[in-house]
């Protein structure tokens, strides 16, 4: 018996249930009470369970992600809300010197339950200081965990075990897909720890996250009219990569795409190609290719954002040219 | 009971002849009347992104910037249309940015939160909270150390004061001695979050003197006030050869954005200050002093409604750039190297 | 002339039975005779990394420490052995990181500048200057949440105020209401910057009352005046349910680390300085009040000696972890779950 | 005619020429004056420029990192040392939404020019929050460059032309550099632009930046006693990538090892093998690999913290790998 729901009420679901169940969660962050959560994940959730534990914070961006930190070395399990991922910069010292280094720096001493959460993603006209994704950047850091939940499922089944886990776990969430309907199935329960096909296929595989998922599934759908078989794989888990899911597909399909909504140079799609070139080059049919973001601050007028990210139509393009 | 009762709308004489007076009523009704036809592009579709309107708020920006020069500088946040027009910029090129058109101040890159005019010193529309106060820091720095003798006044709202680049800036901007004039817009609210519940201590003007800075406060809604006090604010700036702080209360009469459903303040608030509103209630104080009529009221109206008609179709009429030329302005081309 | 003249030595009775006061004493005894032995080491080769010692201070931390519960939680900063050791960490653990061996409180992963342990809530030992402050407003935050009555206790130095996370975190825990009891040791200097030189306002408590936070002042040498305030302080906390702000005004009488060739300041200012010492003022004090002989002073210091020397052995019959279980305790194993 | 000077003394010259030759250069960061600089680079600058041009700071990366941004808007060439990339983290926002996206966000009304200095790296056991090699994050943004001077000639030439670009420039000064001690000859005059082969050779191309150069060469020469000839390519400039450069070592010795401080996942070389992967798939014998940190916080015990960093060992190592 499936349920149809969007992805914000997904989202709001999993927070819901998390906050109703454990009396450690709360949920922290700039307008997540009154206002009702910038994305409106969280309506209604201050006068259910109270401005203590659904808490409006100061634009202090540092400050409460590093109170995040605390509380959750001091027994609670916080979920701390950054509006989004561009203004995480701000509190980067805190997850990389502080969170994601804590464990190690204590010798095993002190964990840091702590989850963030955050918008990321471009696509909305917003330009060029609210359309990073930055996701790239976060997978870089040992220390913590990173994912990307892209469907309706993940929305609703990757919290819980992001709560679960005893260390930092940062949630990216794009933009582009809260609106997005879908059907939840009665087993919605999830791992944060494999990459998972979404549409199988045997030519070529598709490999991507986030807000791009939609994009590729799109490109598969083009392709499969024009008689190639694209598989998509959704990462999911940024950090720590899935290297057998990429490699099990990529050694099936023996060719591949990346596609990230990150800038090309350094992006995470440049781990995803290394660790191929690394693990599976002698599978390869071809040199796998990125679509990425073009390297400009992304524009705020429609059209040259449109050409400043990934599209269904540049990736359905670069699989052809594999083949050509 | 609303959370922030407002004070009795400003009243009193207007120390200032016919000619000034207008020239500032003129500002606000400008603003205004852009920004609702803005509001009603966005409606349209025309306009996209974020939108973040100044109305109810206009005394402060009109009051303040008539008191810099043309040489100062000005550094704004995404609540910005307002303070660009009135520094100078060509209501057309604002509104073919917000509709992202080549022929926008920033060719339709940077939208209606990244307004900029190097012609008249504006140096944007900054849509990161707080992000503009160094930057403020930084071109009064330079301006000193050019012995120029430019201000350079920095706009930032309430919410702002809660985060580390305030602190930072005021300390540096006082430690330094430098010509910052920050003008703190507090509207009582950074989005949905009312200050009294970001702020520990809500009097912003303690907090500037913990730096061992003057600072002075206005109501905002009153364009005298603002416009008194900005240049008082000036020549203290001049005199003591350091920062001052200037806050303005005021208060926003619409939404933080066009995405936001006001959960978090009620109608009778809004109303209350709707009566202190900076336009009717300085037209209301010309007219009692027989400095305008109902007549030329009307004529300034239609003159800004015309302004407005003209940028609109400005904007409508503007081109698109060209998707062959996306990675512009990354990077200086070698022929513009300063 | 020198920058800061030092007020006169620390003198008056001390309010204290003997047995406390020597308590007090002997903690200042045991973190100068680590520390000293710490420099010897480095001189050595056996420690590396950055060491900075709180030779000259410990009035503060021993003071302020003593007037904590085992219940209360401490954060602190690069400088901290002395407030590790005072709060219970066993000085061959201690000792043991500075070597970088497996016996050490962190397994030699940590060094200096990360000295934790979870058995005294110490929680660490930040090299990043101002980072340990919003850490501490969320433990007072879980503290507060869970209805539990401990105090956290955040040490930082006065160069940690011009960062924005200061004014974040005071701002936060003012807000919050949270006890969290923030402990600015000023000595004066942030590296080779004088306060002067970095602070616009450097009387430290108008900053905190910007907060509305009440804030309190101590002579950092004198540790009857650290101790009697620190208890004020944690009543206040305790009564007025917020934090509160105690500035130490202290001195380091070494460099800043071992890197510091100490330009920045006159030997006259240090000599000066050395004249209000902690340790021989406070014992010159219980003498003339007779609850301090000469021989129980060296008998004293002959222990601290000692425990010094079996640290050092400690250290020294160490062993290292192996370099096979170097990813370990990056994130927890499944077992260790909490 | 050369002369025999260490790194730092190399850029403390560069630096004291442009503050000689400029009036609107100046130097600010924290203990730049009065102490003298964190590692000395600027002894002495306070006497002879006095407070205005060699600017002390409070702690404040943020603040001032941004009135480096305004300053050069205003008309003045800051170079604004950050003191170290650990720190940086705390000043990331105004570097990456202020300084890179300026000149596109304005539509090409203003440039940036300024250069931010910092020391990175690792090996010198200052444990977890003082060793990041973060090289890689800042190569991701588009509007600024990024340079790694390795050799005493870079220290000393690459600052000229850094100061002269209009956009935004960031130095990385490795720490294990600064008392390396070369000859420097007479033109050590420097582009900001190209990779440079710092040992030729045919067999396999060992492509590396900053601090990780001296261990590539070392383990060239172990190579070469082993009768591998290794080419060393520096890359120098590490956005915008010399992808003629790499391709063309690549192209020649169709083997490569990509040597690189950063933590693996996600770090500058999976983009470097990521580019070879997409360009120069065909010319290569076998696949590329990588040598970098481990992916743990840099732990203070020095048989940790060598056994985390790449060493000339492991890149010897990594290089027979390819021709086993
Ligand atoms: C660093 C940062 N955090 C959060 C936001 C999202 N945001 C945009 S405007 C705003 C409220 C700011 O309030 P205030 O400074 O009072 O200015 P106002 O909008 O009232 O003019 C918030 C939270 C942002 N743009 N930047
Ligand atoms: C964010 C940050 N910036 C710079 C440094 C380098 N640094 C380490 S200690 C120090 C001085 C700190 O002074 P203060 O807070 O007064 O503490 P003290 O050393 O005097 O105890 C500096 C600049 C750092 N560790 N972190
Ligand atoms: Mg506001
Ligand atoms: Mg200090």
């Amino acid at each position: 018996m499936t349920r149809t729901l969007s992805y914000r009420e997904a989202m709001r679901e999993a927070m819901h249930e998390a906050l109703a169940n454990d009396p450690r969660v709360f949920l922290m962050g700039e307008d997540v009470g009154r206002y009702g959560g910038t994305y409106a994940f969280s309506k209604g959730f201050l006068d259910e369970f109270g401005p203590e534990r659904i808490r409006d914070t100061p634009l202090s961006e540092l400050g409460f992600v590093g109170a995040g930190i605390g509380a959750a070395l001091g027994g609670m399990r916080p979920i701390v809300e950054v509006m989004t991922v561009n203004f995480s910069l701000l509190a980067l010292d805190q997850i990389v010197n502080t969170a994601a280094a804590l464990r190690h720096m204590s010798g095993g001493q002190f964990s840091v339950p702590l989850v963030i959460r955050m918008t990321t993603g471009a696509g909305r006209q917003l330009a060029a200081q609210h359309s990073h994704s930055l996701e790239g950047w976060y997978a870089h850091i040992p220390g913590i965990k990173v994912l990307a939940p892209a469907t309706i499922e993940d929305a609703r089944g990757m919290l819980a075990p992001a709560l679960a886990d005893p260390d930092p776990v940062v949630i990216f969430e794009h933009a582009g897909l809260f609106n997005l309907e879908g059907e939840l199935p009665d087993d919605w329960s999830a791992d944060i720890s494999s990459a998972r096909v979404r549409r199988a296929g045997k030519d070529v595989v598709i490999i991507t996250h986030g807000g791009s998922l939609p994009k590729a599934l799109a490109a598969a759908e083009t392709l499969a009219g024009e008689g190639i078989a694209a598989e998509v794989l959704d990462l999911r888990v940024l950090r720590p990569l899935d290297g057998a899911g990429i490699m099990a597909a990529v050694a099936k399909c023996r060719r591949a795409v990346v596609v990230d909504e990150g800038w090309k140079s350094g992006s995470l799609a440049a781990e995803v190609v290394a660790r191929i070139m690394e693990n599976a080059f002698y599978e390869l049919d071809a040199p796998v290719v990125r679509v990425c973001s073009e390297e400009v601050p992304i524009p705020y007028a429609k059209h040259l954002e449109e050409a400043a990210l990934p599209q269904a139509e540049k990736i359905v393009a670069a699989v052809k040219g594999l083949f050509a | 009971m609303t959370d922030h009762r407002a004070p009795p709308p400003p009243s009193g004489p207007v120390p200032w002849d016919k000619d000034f007076a207008l020239r500032l009523l003129t500002d606000m009704l400008r603003i205004r009347r852009m920004e609702e036809k803005s509001a009603e592009m966005y409606g349209a579709g025309k306009i996209r992104g974020f939108l973040h309107l100044y109305i109810g708020e206009e005394a402060t920006g009109v009051g303040a910037l008539h008191a810099l020069s043309p040489d100062d500088n000005i550094v704004a946040t995404y609540r910005e249309h307002g303070h660009a027009l009135v520094r100078g910029m060509d209501m057309g090129a604002i509104m073919a940015e917000m509709y992202g058109k080549r022929e926008g101040c920033a060719h339709g890159r940077g939208g209606s939160m990244h307004l900029f005019d190097a012609a008249t010193r504006f140096y944007g529309g900054n849509a990161i909270v707080g992000g503009g106060l160094p930057l403020a820091v930084g071109l009064a720095l330079a301006a000193k150390m050019r012995q120029e003798q430019r201000v350079t006044a920095c706009f930032f709202g309430d919410g702002a004061v809660a985060e580390g680049a305030f602190h930072e800036s005021l300390n540096l901007a006082a430690l330094w001695r430098l010509p910052v004039l920050f003008c703190c817009e507090n509207n009582l609210y950074g989005m949905g979050t009312a200050i009294e519940r970001s702020e520990s201590q809500t009097d912003l003007c303690l907090k500037a003197a913990s730096y061992g800075m003057p600072a002075l406060r206005a109501d905002g809604m009153d364009i005298v006030a603002v416009h008194e006090t900005t240049r008082q604010a000036v020549r203290t700036l001049r005199e003591s050869a350091g920062p001052v702080f200037v806050e303005y209360q005021t208060y926003r009469f619409r939404a933080h954005s066009m995405f936001d459903a006001e959960l978090y303040r009620q109608k009778a608030e809004i109303e209350e200050w709707k009566t202190r509103g900076p336009i009717h209630t300085f037209s209301a104080r010309l007219k009692a002093e027989g400095k305008l009529t109902e007549e030329e009221f009307l004529a300034l109206d239609a003159a800004a409604d015309a302004e407005v008609a003209a940028a609109v179709a400005f904007a409508e009429a503007g081109s698109w750039e060209p998707v062959a030329d996306l990675l512009k302005d990354v990077l200086t081309p070698a022929e513009g190297k300063p």
